[in-house]
């Protein structure tokens, strides 16, 4: 069979770790080939060697059989390869088309040629089914257009081989069942794929094979019609890895949080939350789903103050929170794990040990009468990092910026859950992270529920609010669309519901 | 670790902006090596001179702090000249108004001027916090407005008999300059606001180090979004963070107006404010690295005028070279650089 | 004769310089130009510094470097000296000092003329009286203003001075020129080049013809926009001041926009007490005066902008100051600010 | 009325240099640098245009004017690659680099012309001589404030504005600087060097400030004398005021044009003369910061502004 694309023995190290280590992956053409790898394996690192951005310290690369050196990015454009970054690489206040044709503009005489250009993305987006508007701008649209774009741009590249990094991350779920579908016609017309992702149902549904990597080694390539889930997953974390949470019944106490009427504007003053009525318990997980930019974020901040509530009301412990400080709540017992860790739960130029006390710093014992007491502080750190097995290089005195971001987040729940709060707000808790730490995660939710505690859980993972939530409710353009038990419901009906077109009742 | 490769840098920087003085001292025909030993005798040489130099840098050290501490807490302000002038005229204006004994007098007039920089920095600081106004754009306009706010309340109500463009001298009892002080270094013209300032770089390594205020303004500096999230007034803490800053531009223009000064002139905006962005830079923004360059500073700017009378080099060259100090401090990465490299080095040989 | 030029060549002049630099085409350059001449003449040793700020203690520090380096004949320029040469008198005794524009005192104004030094005065007043009474000569009727840096005594002098100029020419030659409370400003600095311009263009535009410029670099502006009217044929005039401007205003081969300037003898003031110091003869503990009488004030000679009529009329009243026939005011009184 | 008509081409004339400045400004800016120094690469643009000019303009008469703008643009954009190599290559702190290229410029020309002249300050025999445009300048109301009394670099000053704003918004060039501006790791991925469009910018930006330098020289002030007197800050401040766009600048700087000249002259308005002075000096930096209280909520600048560019952050 012929390889469109082969890495052979390549090895990179950057300072203190050693990121691939003679990695060797081929690449069929037509095949849709899958890279499995925990946070930090060197998934990125490898695909950023094969698209021009880092260099190898050794090893070959070749395409269509011929040696290549890829020095940057143009090399590898004019290789026909293509990439979608796990972060986008797209400019925030350009149109779509001049996004694509950035770096290879049409011109007429010394001007800006974009008419044609235009015509050929639509064009494009026509025939892989990408429905893009060449002529919005990238901030007015939804992160799965901006994903859209950057396909759109590999293929008015003419790319042969596309590499997706954590292309559904992002996602809502009919985003990603959306991207699939492209994925498929892509496929259709001849094009290779290599797909990073940490979903192993999507590796399932999609790939043919997978090359699973740990600690930047290559741990072994496999057919994935013929491997269970299990067996990949045991491959990349090295241990059993359990995706079923353990979870007893429970009855649910008193009301923590009781939410009644409240109405939230978003930043473009429009009603985001509308008369949204709501209670959490004691004892309960309670899942809010819905499909990205329906109110979930104006809805956390408001109930984390971190937003003005229009009207109505918020009883948190039976008091009236709706107007109090964002220090009054998490005094009052609050926990939240924001949605974006970079923004907003980390100082990244703060070490581990200030960061854990960012919420805390002004209590006794870490500081006594304004002055700030290191020791304690940093016991309280390394507890903490070795009780939520936060790796990072330097200890307690990492710098937060160095570390990778499933490193970041378990450091941001422990964080939270040392607070040791009524109510844990834990919004998209397990983003961007592998099987392994998302089991971790997750296990630590249900200990904080367990524990009596309730627990406000809001993702767009509609697997995951299944399986961890004791009672789901749903929004849709900021009103509760539905409430239900997960025993008693699907993922199709939560999915119309989330769409709005099903409304359920109460459980 | 952090600590010895800023002072290296540090180091390294003074080192190549002297040498390139040097290279610029041979062009125009002149010995460096005279130049340079000329130089620092002429801040050092005796008492007396040694006094001048800490004189000079006293407020060097103040308006370094106010640039330093702004800087660790993500603000770059270009106001402390503005905030010296507001402060040496709330010094000037009480020390000519009220009859109180020195060591009070001293205290109320030490307080006005930090409270009146601190005031003056903190409407920068509100326009930031409430409307995002850039705190260079603002700070710029204070600076102007102190300027005038001066130039017009100086003659207006406090200016001698004779001249429109100063204020009256300052009276014994209301100046820095004390005669223990001046005799330790043989009739210099050092005066308290060393010891101030040696008072105000403690506090300000104290605040930034070891306080919960330190802790709330640098998390503000670095990640506004998150401060917020973990329940800090970000607003207050901007306001703040420029107030405290205002405060130390203040202090500086009383310990220069009303120490090193004897009176106030107008239509001067004093070359300490923006003098103190490279002593900050040069200290890497650390309250005793601040006041080491400070002192540097000091160094080079009573010992410059000796080496001029001494040699044929031309007066301009001193500003040259501090000119030059602060480029190679700029450009500080390429020595860090250097610096891992030979430590790497060192490691693997050892 | 020979034998006495030996020490000549010891001596060793320095000078500190104000606020501005030594290029500042005013008192700082007029003062280092006579102390250069003293240099070439003389053979005196010459060096200036230029302290760091303009407080006491930065020009005392300066005083101090020049003294160390042996130069123990110190000129400097501008009454801010005033407080640092009290101090520096007594502190260097060996030393001989020379202030131009002030007299040395201890802050309260009382003036104390050390034995080794010498205070300088010049009558700014008499001059811009000269420079005021030719220019309403030439002009004969239409509207004059004033430009200063900022109020400081010389330059104050110089407008008052200038305002009894054209209001004795009104009195006694018949001319009818316009002085208003308006067009009498000082701009706030020496330095401000374009409000210089702009004021003076606003002047010209509300009917100036000619405008005393006492301001430094805001001066220079003021020139600038004259030269640019003088190209287009407009009227425009400029009175200079400290030194003859006159090469300045130049913007059509010889023409130039300077009308007359009321000049100050700066240099000469300096280069005669070096003179007078290597004669033994230095005046110390005096405060000398320059002012009509001993020529130290006036305004050029030779200047194609005053016929020769206005000049003989000037060097009439020039022989009434110098007798004290004519007395100029050295105080606002009730004049224009 | 009057006196704002007279004064009008004045405050055009002000303008001018402020405008030249916060151009290159935005040139750098957009690419990502900030660049604090612009007063400084003035004062050198102010320096070479007063060497050059002083010294062939016994020779070749006025168009000596014209080399002396262009030797200052030339000069100024060789002197910028100091904070090129320090901000783009060595990853230095921009602002400080920046003050730096300001302390470095104005004690290095007045120390050269020092050396070179024997004096720190450098006259000009002659400027460029204001002129009413024919015809335009006798057109009502726009006639008196456009076209009357008009430098030749007005006219040079806009031309440049109204090509950045189509080179900014209608070139390839423009498109690429831009990016790297905003986010200069997209830029990095569709195989454009940042590097060498920063120093790209950062010389367009040299130029401009040297040639706003040497505007000053050849229009009202015809001296060089080591200082611009703070119009490269406020250039600055026009550049965020005008929000990094082209026609945004030049309303921001005719705006502080205006407002100074205002200040100046109001001295020498009777009707003016009641209002305290301070009132008038602070008029320009008060209305400065209204204005900016104003527009500063949605502020559009560059996001990558200030940072160095790093391939590998991501
Ligand atoms: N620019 C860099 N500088 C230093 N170390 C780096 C850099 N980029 C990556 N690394 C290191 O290389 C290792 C591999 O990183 P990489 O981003 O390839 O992991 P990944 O497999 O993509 O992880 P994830 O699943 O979290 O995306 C990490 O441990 C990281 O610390
Ligand atoms: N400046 C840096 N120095 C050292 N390592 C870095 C630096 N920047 C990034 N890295 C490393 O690069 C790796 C990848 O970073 P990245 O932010 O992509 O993490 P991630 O786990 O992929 O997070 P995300 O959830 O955003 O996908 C991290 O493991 C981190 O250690
Ligand atoms: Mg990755
Ligand atoms: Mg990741």
């Amino acid at each position: 069979m012929e390889h469109i694309v082969e890495m052979l023995n390549v090895s990179k190290s950057f300072p203190g770790i050693l990121a691939n280590d003679d990695i060797s992956i081929q690449l069929r053409k037509g095949e849709i080939h899958a890279l499995l790898g925990e946070n930090g394996a060197g998934k990125s690192t490898l695909m950023s060697i094969l698209f021009g951005l880092y260099k190898a310290d050794s090893g070959v690369i070749k395409v269509r059989g011929k040696e290549v050196q890829i020095h940057n990015p143009n090399v590898a454009n004019a290789l026909g390869i293509g990439m979608v970054h796990q972060h986008f690489k797209l400019v925030h206040n350009f149109t779509v088309t001049e996004n694509i044709i950035l770096g290879i503009e049409p011109v007429n005489g010394p001007f800006l040629k974009t008419a044609d250009a235009s015509r050929r993305i639509k064009e494009l987006s026509v025939r892989y089914g990408l429905d893009v508007d060449p002529d919005a701008r990238i901030e007015d649209i939804s992160v799965g257009m901006q994903q859209r774009v950057e396909i759109l741009k590999m293929l008015y590249r003419d790319a042969e081989v596309l590499i997706f990094d954590e292309p559904t991350a992002v996602l809502t779920p009919q985003e990603i069942v959306d991207l699939m579908k492209i994925m498929r016609n892509l496929k259709a017309e001849d094009k290779s794929i290599i797909l990073i992702t940490h979903k192993l149902k999507e590796i399932k549904a999609i790939a043919e094979r997978c090359t699973v990597i740990r600690r930047g080694k290559v741990v072994g390539t496999v057919d994935v019609a013929g491997t269970s889930t299990q067996v990949m997953a045991e491959m990349m974390v090295g241990r059993q890895v359990s995706f079923k949470v353990d979870k007893r019944d429970r009855e649910p106490g008193e009301v923590v949080l009781d939410i009644k009427d409240l109405c939230v504007q978003s930043s473009r003053k429009t009603q985001a939350v509308k008369n949204f009525s709501l209670q959490v318990r004691r004892g309960e997980i309670l899942g809010l789903a819905g499909v990205d930019g329906n109110g979930q974020t104006e809805l956390v901040e408001a109930l984390t103050g971190l937003r003005k509530a229009e009207s109505g009301s918020i009883l948190f412990m039976g008091k009236d929170m709706t107007h109090a400080s964002i220090r009054g709540r998490i005094r009052g017992g609050m926990a939240h794990i924001p949605e974006d860790r970079q923004k907003r739960g980390l100082v990244l130029d703060y070490t581990m040990e200030e960061n854990f006390i960012l919420e805390i710093y002004g209590l006794e014992p870490f500081s006594k009468r304004g002055f700030i007491n290191r020791k304690a502080i940093r016991a309280h750190a390394a507890k903490l990092m070795d009780a939520f097995d936060v790796r990072a290089g330097q200890g307690t005195l990492s710098i937060a910026r160095t570390m990778s971001g499933g490193n970041q987040q378990k450091a941001i729940v422990g964080r939270e859950i040392s607070h040791d709060p009524e109510l844990l707000i834990a919004v998209q808790p397990t983003r961007g992270l592998d099987v392994g730490s998302i089991e971790y995660i997750h296990k630590r939710l249900v200990e904080q529920r367990d524990g009596g505690k309730a627990v406000l859980l809001v993702s767009l993972e509609l697997d995951e609010v299944m399986d961890l939530s004791d009672r789901i409710a749903v929004i849709s353009h900021g009103e509760l669309t539905g409430m239900k038990l997960p025993a008693e419901t699907n993922e199709g009906e939560i999915g119309l519901m989330m769409a709005g077109v099903a409304s359920g009742g109460h459980a | 670790m952090n600590r010895t490769r800023s002072l290296f840098t540090a180091l390294a920087a003074v080192l190549l902006g002297l040498v390139a003085g040097a290279i610029f001292m041979a062009l125009t025909g002149a010995d460096p090596f005279k130049g340079y030993s000329f130089l620092f005798r002429g801040g050092l040489m005796n008492l007396e001179r040694i006094g001048n130099t800490l004189a000079s840098a006293t407020t060097l050290v103040l308006t370094g702090l106010s640039v330093a501490f702004a800087f660790r807490t993500g603000l770059f302000s270009i106001g402390a000249a503005g905030q010296m002038l507001i402060g040496g005229l709330v010094a000037t204006a009480l020390g000519l108004s009220l009859e109180l004994s020195k060591p009070l007098m001293l205290f109320v007039m030490l307080l006005g001027a930090a409270l009146g920089g601190a005031l003056w920095a903190s409407i920068p600081g509100y326009l930031k916090a409430k409307f995002n106004v850039h705190e260079v754009v603002s700070t710029i306009m204070m600076n102007w407005l102190a300027y005038w706010v001066v130039y017009y309340s100086i003659p207006a109500y406090f200016k001698g008999t004779f001249l429109e463009t100063e204020s009256r001298r300052i009276p014994e009892y209301a100046s820095l300059r004390v005669d223990w002080l001046s005799d330790l270094f043989k009739g210099s013209y050092i005066n308290l606001g060393l010891i101030l300032a040696i008072g105000a770089t403690a506090i300000i390594a104290l605040i930034l180090n070891r306080t919960t205020l330190g802790y709330e303004l640098k998390a503000v500096g670095f990640n506004r979004h998150a401060a917020e999230y973990a329940g800090i007034d970000v607003s207050r803490n901007i306001i703040m963070a420029l107030g405290i800053s205002g405060a130390l531009a203040g202090l500086a223009g009383a310990t220069f107006y009303a120490g090193y000064s004897v009176n106030m002139q107008i239509g001067v905006l004093p070359a300490a404010g923006l003098d103190g962005i490279a002593v900050a830079l040069l200290g890497a923004n650390s309250p005793w690295g601040v006041f080491a360059s400070a002192v540097f500073f000091g160094i080079l700017h009573s010992g410059k005028g000796f080496m001029n009378a001494m040699t044929d080099i031309p007066p301009e060259i001193g500003d040259t070279i501090i000119a030059t100090i602060i480029y190679f401090a700029a450009t500080s990465v390429l020595f860090v650089r250097f610096y891992d490299f030979l430590r790497r080095k060192f490691k693997k040989e050892a | 004769a020979k034998t006495e030029k030996a020490p000549v060549a010891a001596l060793k002049v320095g000078m500190v310089t104000d606020a501005g630099t030594i290029d500042d085409k005013s008192f700082n350059q007029g003062t280092w130009e006579g102390i250069l001449r003293a240099g070439t003449e003389l053979g005196v040793e010459t060096k200036y510094l230029k302290p760091t700020g303009t407080t006491e203690a930065d020009y005392i520090k300066e005083i101090g470097n020049l003294y160390d380096a042996g130069f123990k004949f110190i000129v400097t320029p501008g009454f801010k000296f005033e407080t640092s040469i009290f101090q520096a008198q007594t502190k260097y005794a060996d030393a001989k000092f020379v202030l131009i524009d002030g007299n040395p005192h201890s802050g309260d104004y009382t003036p104390v003329v050390g034995a080794n030094t010498v205070s300088i005065f010049f009558a700014e007043h008499e001059a811009g009286f000269v420079a005021g009474y030719a220019a309403a000569l030439q002009i004969q009727a239409g509207e004059f203003g004033f430009i200063g840096g900022m109020e400081i005594p010389a330059v104050q002098k110089f407008n008052w001075g200038f305002q009894q100029g054209v209001a004795y020419a009104n009195a006694n030659a018949g001319t009818k020129i316009v002085l208003k409370a308006e067009n009498v400003v000082y701009q706030g600095s020496f330095s401000d080049v374009a409000a210089g311009q702009q004021i003076a263009a606003s002047m010209f535009d509300k009917g100036v013809t000619a405008i005393f410029c006492a301001a430094g670099g805001v001066g220079v502006g003021a020139i600038n926009e004259a030269k640019s009217r003088a190209v287009a044929g407009k009227t425009a005039w400029i009175i200079g001041v400290d030194v003859d401007q006159y090469p300045e205003g130049i913007y059509d081969g010889t023409k130039s926009i300077i009308l007359t300037s009321a000049m100050k003898g700066i240099g000469t003031a300096a280069f005669d007490m070096i003179k007078a110091e290597l004669d033994g003869k230095f005046p110390g503990g005096q405060t000398l005066v320059f002012n009509a009488k001993n020529n130290g004030i006036g305004i050029p000679a030779a200047n194609p902008n005053l016929s020769a009529d206005v000049q003989a009329k000037v060097q009439a009243v020039f022989a009434l100051l110098q007798s004290g026939a004519v007395v100029v005011a050295d105080v606002q009184g009730t004049l224009i600010k | 009325m009057e006196t704002i008509f007279s004064v009008f081409p004045y405050a055009i004339a002000y303008t001018m240099p402020l405008l030249a400045a916060a151009l290159g400004g935005l040139y750098c800016e957009r690419s990502g640098v900030v660049n604090i120094g612009l007063e400084g690469l003035m004062v050198v643009g102010s320096f070479t245009s007063a060497m050059v000019i002083s010294g062939l303009q016994a020779s070749m008469g006025p168009s000596a004017l014209w080399v002396g703008l262009a030797a200052a643009m030339v000069i100024g954009a060789a002197f910028s690659l100091l904070h090129a190599v320090a901000s783009i290559n060595l990853k230095a702190n921009q602002v400080i680099s920046g003050t730096a290229i300001n302390m470095i410029a104005g004690a290095l020309t007045v120390f050269l012309a020092r050396n070179i002249t024997g004096s720190g300050n450098v006259r000009i025999t002659m400027g460029f001589i204001q002129r009413d445009i024919p015809l335009l300048s006798d057109i009502p109301v726009l006639g008196p404030l456009f076209f009357s009394k008009t430098y030749a670099t007005t006219w040079l000053v806009l031309a440049l504005v109204a090509i950045s704003w189509v080179v900014i918004y209608k070139t390839p060039f423009g498109l690429r600087l831009r990016a790297c501006g905003e986010h200069p790791q997209t830029a990095d991925a569709a195989g454009i060097s940042v590097y060498r469009m920063r120093y790209i910018a950062v010389m367009i930006s040299g130029a401009l400030a040297g040639l706003a330098g040497a505007v000053i020289l050849v229009t009202y002030s015809s001296e060089f004398n080591g200082s611009v007197s703070g119009l490269g800050f406020l250039a600055l401040a026009a550049l965020i005021f005008g929000q990094w766009k082209p026609a945004g600048i030049l309303g921001s700087t005719f705006f502080f044009g205006i407002a100074a000249t205002v200040a100046n002259v109001s001295q020498v308005i009777p009707a003016f003369s009641r209002i305290p002075g301070l009132l008038l000096k602070a008029f320009p930096y008060v209305v400065t910061l209204a204005a900016l209280v104003l527009f500063s909520k949605s502020s559009q600048a560059p996001r990558a502004a200030g940072e160095p560019f790093d391939q590998g952050k991501r």
